[in-house]
């Protein structure tokens, strides 16, 4: 096993400093807790938590899941136990156990946003930054989410960043056209980084049932058959220097996290690998320091945004 | 739960499209309880088809030799990949997951085991281990045929009772394991009953219990994901205190449930 | 084999009328003539045609493909020999030949496509359709496609439909947010169908040259691995009831082109699987007609939308 | 071409990562002509891991035993794929493909074969085909190390003249292959000469060949989808008669052109 804290592994967002590149996806990790019993899940960049809603959420119907080519959709329907089950039960392991939280939070307006944002103030010492994840469907907004949205997205970056003193991360759903636009309104609400991209929406049915094959009827594709659009639109918006962006979908290997950062991601999200390969972060993280080695790269970070594409 | 490569012992065809499969593992040796499961790597390292794990139960366990087998059904693409593995392979899987079944936390002595096709595959451990705690078992299996054959040897080297309905009537009574127990249900009143089996059999003994006000534990299945809880992907149906309802995962929350707390849809 | 002649596998869309849903897509079958010698591909249902532009054009910079997750990337820049070629040279084969060819053609403003539909008047009636493909960057247009400009995809419809009278077909791309709004325009300038979905823009990188492996740097994502995501497309669409729709995106197999016709699609089109399955247009078509004895599907076409999704 | 299931006849390991599979089809060869290739489909027949097929070209033919041969490095899941299959497991390919050599339409009597790594691949099957045909040839062959020994028994039994060079001087002489052309270059004035190799050698022999105004032919490898000339993924670059350039494809209108002709960047 690699050192994981040499400094030539660490890279800058904004006033976040990871140690090393690697950061857990929202939904894919919980709260680190449970991948703990495989490895010492500390060692890795952040871990976003589950996206948090101001009360616990049921969550869809089932079926939830279905495996479709290299991907896996997905209606959980954010699911989640609610901001205090978070801070009562799940935060005072990983403050003992060294985890880097970044805390992802869901909302249906700017008010639910608000108020998780007051909780949180209590908390932000143990966090590294807060997650805003925009793509809940929003009743009064005809059921869009706010993340599609222009300038939902800087209100509720606006109204978090005036309550909470940690960073502020806004996540983008790659089914929006005008990535850049929403990245430069969370620039203006006081966002410090993009996570990118969010899961694309797909659905499946079952020939013999007529049935879709996930109760909710469409979902959310993610896994390895998204990467390479998840690529061109990193590649796309790292061009716009607008913000600094994690970049994720699909990463499977350590070679993929470095295409995600040669396109322009400066860290790199870990999504449903964690499902196939639950030492994906150890895992990961040593195939980076390898190949670092390899090439004599002395900072991963010199490696970002340098595709050669003139 | 673990990580684990595992060697293959053996790898062998029982029925049709029913193959049992023998893998080395001190580690679930040592820690697996009945009603538990792996989830293994369906495909080669680099390979992403398919591209999840496949969840199969503990269906039995040696403790002699360190082994334990899984009993599958030939169903698409990962369980081709496992039959196709020879003794000698290795294989990648999660466990022992899930919930199970703690026997030392039972004081009863008597047990129904209600098995539906493939669902003996877990109550075979679980009959196993209450065979050698010498506790008084009941094994009533259905199936569709006679594909599970070679199983009738197994109960009875474990010299237990058990009756076995098939639909064709080509293995044991015909006629649907339901029936048999609709029938007989009066003597297994004061038993602690398991089932595992499809979700129509649980639908009609849910039935058939709640008449009689009886209850029952069931083990079930979802398509996951993670395996581990994580991802809220494999949950079913509870009532909640007030009138609504609220998710359970099966991977983790089970996949032993209380048969009757359960809502089927 | 099956006798594919059977009434009980005909589709209507709009005025067009397919002995059967099988649509070869443009780009992955030229005019038909090379897979004829596999089998006799005057069974499909329709041939759509490379698309071919005014003059001759000779495509992007190689390599032009590359091998994603159960994906396939590809930068062609739509080489072709421009329409006179498909006039002079393939047309005479396939109308010996009995070819149902829709014909794809594709300009960069108005004033091509209608250039192109004035050549193609003197061969109407060797056509079932002509396809418009829009995903031509126009420089005008700052170097956006006209088909993501909802009144440039009613001009160019309107302006052909005044020069032809064979139905007009509209391709249209999943890069885009507002298909509904593009079919309506299409819909308002006299198309009869939509083509859904062309190929997803995606990217890939070689870690070691850190070169993007497509020399055009972005391409199109094709194959098993958007599937999912043309199914979302086509059954949203379907529910606004605009026009017809060809569904593509990712089909391999009959079981895929059956869940694409429950989505809402009027007919299938093979794209890349073409290239694996050389017989795929028969291979498909006797897995249909197997599953409609299977089943009791008396008419195909009674499937259409029939995904049971309240 | 035609769509192809052939029956393994072998499948065997030749050196460090190199192998030999042969396969029986009379349909193939009765049709193959040297520099032509086959595209197979590298997984099961439902997996889409890898997605594409993989092009190798014809490496040997048997015309007796009605099988012929390809002769394939191992590079990553296809490949991995082939090197897994056994005698009488079957493989579904396409061919064969391309344009490869007609023999019959070259009057020249002396051939210049100058093959670089897994380049000799095609290239033996032409020596084989001039040999028989009497024809005079000389084959030149260039190894990054000695992991292509068994190839010069192959060569040496087919009763023509060669060189062998090594980059680290394990097999025959120490050097690059171009090495040796370049200094006899003037012996082989009145040859044909094809050859096969990666890009770097054809600049050099591009070079070579321009200072002295002299031709030659060779076969190009690219990324393929279709293998027959419709998705015009797999093109070269030449020279127009104007100023500009155009694109071939090199599953259809190659992989045999004109070295002089094309334009390597
Ligand atoms: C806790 C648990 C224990 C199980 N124990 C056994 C066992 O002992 N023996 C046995 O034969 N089968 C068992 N199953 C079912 C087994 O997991 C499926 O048969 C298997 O996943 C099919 O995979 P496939 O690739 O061959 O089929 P595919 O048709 O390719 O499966 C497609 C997808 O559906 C999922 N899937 C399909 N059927 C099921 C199912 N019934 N449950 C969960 N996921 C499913 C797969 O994970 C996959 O994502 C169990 C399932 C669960 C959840
Ligand atoms: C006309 C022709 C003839 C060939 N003959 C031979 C031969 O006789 N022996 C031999 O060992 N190899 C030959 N090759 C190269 C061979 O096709 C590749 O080595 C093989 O495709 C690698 O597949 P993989 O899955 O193992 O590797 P991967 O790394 O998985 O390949 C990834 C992708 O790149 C493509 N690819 C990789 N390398 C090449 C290449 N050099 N040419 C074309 N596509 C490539 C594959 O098709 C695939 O899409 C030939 C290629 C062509 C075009
Ligand atoms: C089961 C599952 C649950 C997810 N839940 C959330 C969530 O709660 N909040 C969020 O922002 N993203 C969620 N995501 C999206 C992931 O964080 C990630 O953006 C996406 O899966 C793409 O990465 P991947 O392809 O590596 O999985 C979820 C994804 C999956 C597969
Ligand atoms: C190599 C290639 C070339 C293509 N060329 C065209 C084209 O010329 N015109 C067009 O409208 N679509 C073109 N397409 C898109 C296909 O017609 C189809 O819409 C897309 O590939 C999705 O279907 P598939 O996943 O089944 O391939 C091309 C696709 C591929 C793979
Ligand atoms: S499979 Fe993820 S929670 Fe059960
Ligand atoms: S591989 Fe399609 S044209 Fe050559």
């Amino acid at each position: 096993m690699n050192n994981y804290t040499g400094s030539g592994t660490s890279v800058k967002l904004g006033s976040i400093i990871l140690k090393n590149p690697i950061v857990m996806c929202s939904g894919t990790f919980s709260s680190g807790i449970e991948y703990n019993d495989f490895y010492d899940v500390s060692i890795v960049g952040a871990i976003t938590t589950k996206s948090f809603s101001l009360k616990p959420r049921a969550g869809n119907k089932p079926p939830r899941l279905c495996e479709t080519p290299a991907g896996l959709l997905n209606s959980i329907g954010l699911q989640n136990e609610g901001i205090d089950f978070f801070i009562n039960e799940h935060l005072p392991y990983t403050k003992k156990s060294g985890f880097n939280i970044i805390l992802s939070i869901l909302g249906t307006d700017i008010s639910e946003f608000s108020d998780l944002a007051v909780k949180i103030r209590n908390i932000e010492e143990s966090l590294i930054a807060v997650e805003l994840n925009l793509s809940c469907p929003n009743v009064e907004k005809g059921g869009m989410s706010l993340g599609s949205i222009p300038e939902e997205v800087e209100n509720v970056t606006t109204a978090v960043r005036k309550i909470l003193n940690i960073p502020v991360i806004v996540k983008l759903s790659p089914n929006n056209n005008n990535l850049s636009e929403l990245a430069r309104r969370a620039k203006n609400g006081g966002a410090e980084v993009i996570s990118l991209i969010n899961t694309v929406i797909g659905m499946s049915i079952d020939i013999n049932t007529f049935k879709p094959k996930l109760g909710n009827i469409t979902g959310g594709l993610s896994g390895p058959a998204i990467k390479p659009i998840a690529l061109a639109k990193i590649f796309n918006l790292h061009k716009e220097k607008i913000l600094p962006i994690i970049g994720m979908g699909g990463i499977f290997g350590w070679e993929d996290a470095v295409e995600f950062m040669l396109a322009g991601a400066n860290a790199v999200g870990l999504g449903m690998v964690n499902f196939v390969d639950l030492h994906a972060g150890e895992n990961i993280l040593d195939g980076i320091i390898n190949y670092m080695s390899n090439k004599n790269i002395l900072n991963i970070s010199d490696i970002i945004g340098k595709v050669k594409a003139e | 739960m673990k990580l684990i490569k595992g060697e293959i012992i053996s790898n062998e065809k029982m029925g049709d499209n029913l193959y049992k499969m023998t893998i080395f593992s001190p580690y679930v040796i040592k820690n697996a309880v009945p009603g538990q499961f792996i989830n293994i790597k369906c495909s080669n390292d680099n390979s992403v088809d398919p591209l999840l794990r496949r969840p199969f139960s503990i269906h039995d366990v040696e403790y002699d030799f360190k082994v334990f087998s899984i009993l599958y059904i030939l169903r698409g693409k990962g369980t081709y990949y496992l039959s196709k593995l020879n003794p000698a392979d290795v294989i990648d899987f999660v466990g022992p997951l899930g919930n199970g079944i703690n026997i030392d936390k039972i004081e009863n002595n008597n047990f129904l085991l209600i098995g539906g096709g493939i669902g003996i595959a877990p109550l075979y451990f679980f009959a196993k281990v209450l065979s050698s705690a010498n506790k008084n078992v009941f094994f009533a299996a259905g199936f569709k045929d006679n594909s599970f054959l070679l199983f009738e040897k197994m109960l009875e080297r474990l010299k237990i009772n058990y009756e076995i309905y098939s639909e064709n009537g080509m293995h044991g009574s015909k006629g649907m394991i339901t029936d048999f127990i609709k029938e007989k249900v009066d003597d297994f009143k004061n038993y602690d009953i398991y089932c595992c089996g499809p979700v129509e059999m649980y639908k009609t003994l849910q039935n058939i219990f709640y008449l009689r006000n009886m209850r029952a534990k069931a083990l079930f299945e979802e398509i996951m994901a993670c395996g581990i809880g994580v991802c809220k992907g494999c949950v079913m149906k509870f009532k909640d205190d007030q009138d609504g309802y609220f998710y359970k995962t099966v991977c983790k929350d089970g996949p032993l449930f209380d048969l009757m707390e359960v809502i089927l849809e």
